[in-house]
């Protein structure tokens, strides 16, 4: 479809969904790279061990690269003309139903498309530094490739039932990766627990599809948004929450929280990739991606917010609390994403600032986790933050490109999250006030624990163990970390300055909505700076000016609840499982006594009928003959009373 | 008279073997009492032969004659046998037919 | 006459007459068998409740069936049964205290049921006027061959079942019968030499010899009064069922109670 | 090809090799596996023959048809054919069939009293059967099929179960005869009703589907058949003689029993149950869908309390069960089909974890998970394998359970949303039982009970590589499959009476349009 035929139909700024062509044409390529590699390392045994990692990396920079071009080329296509859509193959046929496996790239499929082979192919490289030493790095590499294609899968599928494949896909590599030293029986859990967790919230999905093919016969995007306008409030209210549902699954958002925090088990850079920069972010693809239908329900939109607001509360709580360094940035994730959900539940006030947090954040976020990684990697697999302390000086560039990522969570202008966060704020006082001061008590907070992490870790004095020898990290790991540095400073204005992240949404969640705010937008953001310093400057009176005691002082009860995670584990344990455990247990007994039981005692019954009526048979011949007697009488008295 | 009756008397002597049957230990006058059944009813088929005015009763009779002999034969085989195995004649001693 | 008399029907004065005679004695001689404490004794009248019967076949018109009925019956069978009890032993009488709980009544009360049942049946039941045979004896030109046409006719296949019965049950009473041998046949010359041999080359005294009785098991009495087990066969003393007289009983109780006191 | 007698030779093949292999003398055991090996793999030669030369569209409902008189006087006939749904089951039971051989190639080696001889003459045997059952499309030949089947079963059971196989053999038998004679006296009530239909008595298949029954009558018949299918499938309350009968057999034995012969159950209820008693399903479908739902939900909680591998999997089944049957009852199109291709999803899936605990189990001499434990770091490979099947039976996204699992639930929830509601349950549960049993047997420390335990030999790879293959295969692209099912579950819903399900608003063509104006 040519330019003009596009610009033509695209009046009244309706979007334009073209067959993929061209370079578009490839978009098969994008997954296919990474989960060729995924094959070849899992499948082929140990005679990959030797190229394997390096294979793997090469293919999600190529990955990557192919991505960059496609990027180069959509920017090429008029507005309107950016999204392509590409059918491989029909899956599933069955009558007027069928799904089909086809891609549809997009702004907001590219931007991800970006995202996730930027990070994830400076992760793999990372990790080539990381993992440098593991006996199983094979498989290390084997797991992030497919980690890769079923994240590149989810993002790109035209139809939600693809969603769902890439959606379990991630999940499962996820699983794969948290459990990887699962030699460790806490980590194995860890990883379970993700995992079924996970699966609560794809009941949503589950259920999801389900009412779109009852409501629609189609699970396309395009037949599920045209159709959208015309299905009851009712169905859409339900598909949203559906939504929801499993986008907390997957974005730990309340109640579907707890298994973020126990996922840093698996090694560092897959933190950075998985459980910070993308896969749990997918809960905000998904939310923004269906935006026609939570456009159509003010009370889907509600709940997405509310979720939003509280999970961003509950993780800056918690995060204040943690000595663990991972599960403090692990708090902080789902703090930040707390912010994007809120923001996508803002509706079309919101999704383009969503997107704009996601990518910011994957940017720094990363970063930090690398950072951490990095550090833990000088510390002998140190993550007690009280262990730390001056570290500055022993790993310089570690600590630069944590300060960075550090200014630009906090929101520190001009680092990147300060654009992205501020716009949220913006949008949720315009929604409506006591959103905005939830947002911004949630920056004050972020920035006293991010405040907290960084002068516990690099600043005060030493607190290391004896046998601690902190030093900085190889090439091929402060490289990766130096470079989402970069992205974290200069992200934020670049994609802020002319609004280019909105109009390059655009055509995808619509025209950004005019809102309008009591206050003028300067004003805000000064108060939002303004609470953020006094955040850090709370933190540096308490961890900076004062001593950090090695052993954690026992703290207020609020502390302890925040490090307990507001007894999140203990309520799952005591609400769901224990009951499921007797419950289990139970029923276990009730099959093997109750149901078999009635088997065996019918079994039972005859066999004990039957040596009852055994006594009958004396052995006497002439019992035997009586018993011919009666029967014999019996006989002839029926017919003679039949004949009578 | 009514030829009837002998249907009766068939009835009482059927009957009183049966009895006889459950009553006697002794396998020999237990046979004894088969016979009589049989006989019992040989009488009522000749009887019925009469009354029928054919002669099928009758040779049905000599065939029950027939194979109650054979079964006299192999009856009694069975007593000497059990008798030499187990010194007695009593139809209660051989009570092994169950579990 | 008899032959008139069953080919005649409705039955005469001298049938009714013969039938009011046979009857009561056939069934006080079935009744008999039932009550005898001896077997011979119920042979005997078993015996005798047969030739009623055969007596009253004859009235019918079953001519050839009553003479079958006394040779074969009569005859060949209640000869057999009372070879059995001779080998069986002719003395056992049957203990009428009753075994096996509450047999005795169910027997007689179901008995007493089914009887009932089949006079109500006969009486119920309704009969064409009697024929007699006659006409189906002279179709054939007689009577035994009117039998005899039926048998060989009609009744051929029932015939060849019923001979196979026979030669069957023949083979089968002498395989039942039929001991192995478990030593090897010792000839005649060994015999006699064991027995020059043996302590007791002359045979051994007769059983019941001075004693009261002269029956196999009673062991005879030597000299000084006491009993010779040798004089009763070996079987019996493994058996234990010998019969000691009286007046060796009072003396075997004697020696008990001396070794006592 | 039409007039060549293909299921008859597919199904005798297997009884000659038996009865050959049977007799085959002492010291003859490798030979014995290699007949078997190879009848297996010409059979399968035979199935992908007949699969290529299918045509799925055709207008009769059967294809390779044979008929020959048989009982005439009971309108009896010798009569085999196949449609879409049967030929994909006996594609998957002949396909196992190697597997399974190959798999159990050691198994009765170490039997002292009875010979290797037997073990593969009664699998070739069960073969037969199950052929046959698949093929039959005269009532009572499917009814003679169905009850010798159960005769090698018991044997292979009792003879080379392990443990109380005895018991369990019984148990399976006395259960399957019960249920059995229910069959036979609805079998017999539905001849005789054919008799007053008809006039002429029959008991083949396409005179008796649709015939008109009235409604009471239906009712007791379909009560009898659906009895004896709902303790072989096996459905909750009736299913206790699955985990026994799992546990004492030997793996390959489960596989075949529970991967394939338990389908025959959810095989009748389609091609009998649905198309001879319509009126009757539509009355019963709420029960026998509260039913399913149950056993998904009961099934899976109680595997996740197991302890033994062998009892856990076969709990796992009756959920999966639950599934299958419940995308039956939902007289949708998505569900039927769905229900077939979640049926040999499930036969691969179940196949892939029984045969893979037998590994486990042979190389540790016990069946219960806690005495296994960090099996991964010894076993890569093997942990592996046994990750995979657990995935392939949680329905992970790109093997075939997940196409069968999905379809059955969109099928259901449109005709029965509450039900659907409450089976997707068993997807957060089936993940619990499978990573729990997971975590148990491979993950945490190397413990001493897997101490120099051994890799998977070259044998077992090549077991579990065409299973492998297979899952993925029907994951990824489920296409052929569902052209061949479609229209035969097409055809046996259009007996029903129930309206077909459309989308409220559905979705308009050529919607090229999204986004943008929606705000």
């Amino acid at each position: 479809m040519n330019a003009a035929a596009i610009a033509q139909l695209s009046e009244g700024g309706e979007q334009v969904i073209s067959e993929a062509t061209g370079i578009f044409g490839l978009t098969w390529l994008l997954i296919a790279l990474p989960l060729l590699g995924a094959a070849v390392l899992l499948l082929g045994g140990r005679r990959t061990n030797g190229f394997g990692p390096l294979f793997a990396t090469t293919l999600v920079g190529l990955a990557f690269l192919l991505g960059m071009v496609q990027f180069v080329q959509m920017v090429g296509e008029p507005a309107a003309g950016r999204s392509f859509v590409q059918s491989l193959f029909t899956w599933a046929p069955i009558g007027d139903f069928s799904v089909d496996v086809g891609f549809q790239l997009d702004p907001l499929s590219m931007a991800f498309v970006l995202l996730v082979t930027f990070v994830g192919g400076l992760v793999h490289v990372y990790s080539l530094g990381y993992m440098a030493d593991d006996p199983d790095r094979r498989r290390f590499f084997g797991y992030l490739n497919l980690f890769v294609a079923s994240m590149l899968l989810l993002v790109l599928a035209s139809n939600y039932v693809l969603v769902y494949v890439g959606w379990e896909g991630v999940g499962l590599a996820s699983y794969l990766l948290i459990g990887f030293w699962n030699a460790k029986a806490e980590y194995a859990t860890a990883a379970k627990k993700a995992f079924v967790m996970n699966r609560v919230g794809d009941i949503g999905m589950s259920l999801a599809i389900m009412l779109m093919v009852t409501t629609f016969g189609t699970t396309a995007f395009s037949g599920v948004f045209s159709g959208v306008e015309e299905a009851s409030s009712g169905v859409v209210l339900a598909i949203g929450l559906l939504l929801l549902l499993a986008a907390t699954g997957k974005s730990a958002q309340l109640p579907l929280q707890a298994w973020l925090g126990d996922a840093m088990a698996g090694p560092t850079p897959v933190s950075a990739l998985i459980h910070a920069a993308t896969m749990v972010t997918a809960g905000v693809y998904l939310i923004v991606r269906s935006n026609p239908i939570f456009d159509l329900s003010d009370g889907a939109r509600l709940a997405v917010v509310l979720v939003g607001v509280l999970t961003l509360l509950f993780g800056a709580f918690v995060g204040t609390a943690k000595d663990d360094i991972k599960k403090a940035l692990a708090a902080s994730t789902m703090s930040q994403i707390g912010y994007m959900i809120l923001a996508a539940g803002l509706g079309p006030a919101g999704y383009a600032f969503a997107i704009f947090h996601l990518l910011t954040h994957g940017f720094f976020k990363a970063g930090l986790f690398l950072g951490a990684g990095s550090v833990m990697h000088g510390m002998d697999d140190e993550v007690n933050m009280r262990r730390y302390g001056g570290l500055r000086k022993a790993m310089p560039l570690t600590f630069i490109t944590f300060f960075v990522g550090y200014l630009a969570i906090i929101g520190i202008p001009p680092f990147a999250g300060f654009f992205s966060k501020d716009k949220i704020i913006e949008a949720a006082l315009a929604d409506n006030v006591w959103l905005g001061a939830a947002a911004i008590l949630g920056a004050g907070i972020t920035a006293f624990y991010m405040s907290r992490v960084v002068f516990m870790t690099f600043f005060g004095e030493r607190r290391w163990a004896d046998d601690a020898h902190p030093h900085e990290s190889p090439r091929s790991m402060t490289i990766p970390m130096v470079l989402l540095g970069i992205g974290s400073v200069v992200l934020g204005y670049v994609l802020y300055s002319g609004s280019r992240i909105v109009l390059w949404l655009e055509p995808v969640v619509g025209p950004e909505e005019e809102h309008e705010l009591a206050i003028p937008v300067l004003a805000i953001t000064a108060i939002i700076i303004a609470v953020t310093l006094v955040g850090v400057a709370v933190a540096y009176s308490m961890y900076l000016r004062k001593p950090v005691p090695v052993q954690a002082p026992l703290g207020t009860v609020l502390t302890r609840a925040a490090r307990q995670d507001f007894y999140q584990d203990a309520f799952n344990e005591s609400v769901f499982m224990r009951p499921g455990q007797y419950l289990t247990r139970f029923l276990v007994f009730f099959d093997n006594r109750v149901v078999d039981g009635f088997v065996n005692g019918s079994a039972a019954l005859i066999g004990g009928g039957s040596a009852r009526l055994r006594r009958w048979q004396t052995g006497f011949v002439r019992s035997y003959a009586l018993s011919m007697l009666a029967g014999a009488v019996l006989v002839v008295g029926i017919l003679v009373l039949v004949r009578l | 008279m009514n030829p009837e009756n002998y249907l009766y008397l068939a009835s009482i002597l059927f009957v009183i073997g049966a009895v006889g049957v459950l009553v006697r230990r002794n396998a020999i006058v237990v046979f004894m009492c088969i016979e009589l059944m049989l006989n019992a009813s040989n009488l009522a088929f000749v009887a019925f032969a009469r009354l029928n005015g054919n002669i099928d009763g009758q040779v049905v009779a000599f065939f029950v004659m027939v194979v109650a002999a054979a079964e006299v034969v192999i009856g009694l085989a069975v007593i000497v046998t059990i008798f030499r195995t187990r010194r007695s004649a009593s139809v209660d001693d051989p009570n092994l037919l169950k579990l | 006459m008899i032959e008139l008399l069953a080919a005649t029907s409705p039955t005469s004065t001298g049938e009714a007459v013969a039938f009011w005679f046979l009857a009561p004695t056939a069934v006080v001689a079935a009744v008999m068998i039932l009550l005898s404490r001896k077997a011979v004794h119920s042979a005997l009248w078993m015996a005798t409740t047969m030739i009623v019967l055969a007596v009253l076949f004859i009235m019918q018109g079953g001519i050839f069936l009553g003479v079958v009925q006394v040779v074969v019956y009569t005859g060949a069978v209640m000869m057999l049964f009372l070879f059995v009890l001779m080998l069986v032993g002719v003395d056992a009488s049957d203990s009428f205290v009753e075994t096996l709980r509450a047999q005795r009544v169910a027997g007689i009360l179901l008995g007493a049921g089914f009887g009932v049942l089949l006079i109500a049946a006969v009486s119920r039941a309704t009969f064409p006027e009697a024929t007699g045979v006659g006409a189906a004896n002279d179709a054939a030109g007689g009577h035994v061959e009117a039998i005899a046409e039926a048998i060989f006719t009609r009744y051929v296949f029932t015939f060849e079942v019923v001979s196979i019965v026979l030669i069957t049950a023949a083979v089968g009473a002498m395989a039942l019968t039929h001991r192995e041998r478990l030593t090897p046949r010792r000839p005649q010359p060994e015999l006699s030499v064991d027995r020059i041999r043996s302590a007791h080359p002359t045979p051994h005294p007769s059983p019941g010899v001075y004693a009261q009785h002269n029956a196999v098991d009673t062991p005879a009495l030597l000299p000084d009064g006491t009993a010779s087990e040798a004089s009763v066969p070996d079987e019996l003393r493994r058996q234990g069922t010998v019969r000691y007289t009286e007046l060796e009983d009072a003396r075997k109780q004697e020696d008990e109670d001396g070794e006592q006191g | 090809m039409n007039d060549f007698p293909v299921l008859s030779i597919l199904g005798l093949l297997p009884f000659a090799a038996a009865v050959v292999v049977a007799f085959l003398p002492h010291g003859r055991e490798l030979l014995a596996k290699q007949i078997a090996l190879v009848v297996s793999l010409v059979m399968l030669g035979l199935t992908v023959a007949m699969a290529i030369s299918f045509e799925p569209n055709a207008a009769e409902p059967f294809q390779f048809v044979e008929k020959t008189p048989w009982i005439e006087k009971f309108g009896i006939s010798y009569a085999l054919g196949v449609d879409g749904i049967a030929l994909v089951l006996i594609a998957m039971a002949v396909s196992l069939a190697p597997v399974v051989i190959l798999a159990g190639w050691n198994d009765a080696d170490d039997n002292e009293r009875h010979r290797p001889q037997t073990y593969f003459a009664l699998l070739l045997a069960l073969l037969g059967t199950i052929v046959f059952v698949f093929a039959a499309t005269d009532l009572f030949l499917f009814y003679v099929a169905f009850e010798v089947m159960l005769v090698p079963v018991y044997f292979l059971i009792g003879m080379f179960g392990r443990g109380q196989r005895t018991y369990a053999a019984v148990k399976f038998l006395l259960y399957s005869l019960f249920g059995g004679l229910l069959l036979l006296a609805a079998l017999i009530g539905l001849y005789v009703v054919s008799v007053q239909e008809l006039g002429t008595g029959t008991f083949d298949w396409t005179l008796l589907a649709g015939m008109p029954i009235d409604a009471d009558t239906q009712k007791i018949l379909f009560a009898g058949f659906f009895f004896a299918f709902a303790v072989k499938a096996p459905m909750v309350p009736v299913h206790t003689w699955l985990p026994d009968a799992a546990a004492s057999a030997t793996p390959a034995t489960s596989t075949l029993l529970v991967g394939v012969l338990d389908k025959v159950a959810t095989f009748a209820m389609l091609r009998l149950v649905i198309p001879i008693f319509p009126d009757a399903s539509e009355w019963a479908a709420p029960f026998v869908v509260t039913l399913a739902v149950i056993s998904i939900v009961y099934g899976a909680l109680v595997a996740i309390g197991q302890t033994d591998m062998y009892r856990l999997i076969a709990y796992t089944s009756v959920s999966h069960f639950g599934f299958i049957i419940l995308g039956i009852f939902a007289f949708t199109e998505i569900g039927g089909s769905g229900s077939v291709v979640y049926m040999v999803a499930h036969g691969l899936s179940t196949a892939a974890l029984f045969l893979v605990a037998g590994f486990l189990v042979r190389r540790r001499g016990s069946s219960l998970i806690p005495s296994f434990g960090g099996v991964q770091r010894v076993a890569p490979l093997l942990a592996g394998f046994f990750l995979l099947a657990g995935l392939s039976s949680l329905a992970m996204p790109g093997l075939a359970s997940f196409v069968g699992e999905l379809t059955v639930l969109i099928g259901s929830y449109q005709r029965w949303p509450v039900a659907a509601g409450i089976a997707v349950i068993g997807i957060v549960l089936s993940s619990l039982y499978v990573l729990i049993m997971y975590q148990r047997v491979a993950q945490g420390p190397e413990t001493e009970n897997v101490k120099g335990m051994r890799d998977a030999v070259p044998r077992e790879v090549v077991v579990f590589a065409p299973i492998l293959a297979l899952t993925l295969a029907v994951g990824i692209f489920p296409k052929p499959l569902f052209d061949v099912v479609n229209p035969a579950i097409e055809r046996t819903f259009s007996f029903l009476q129930v309206a077909p399900v459309e989308p409220e608003v559905p979705a308009t063509d050529g919607a090229m349009t999204e986004g943008g104006e929606n705000s």
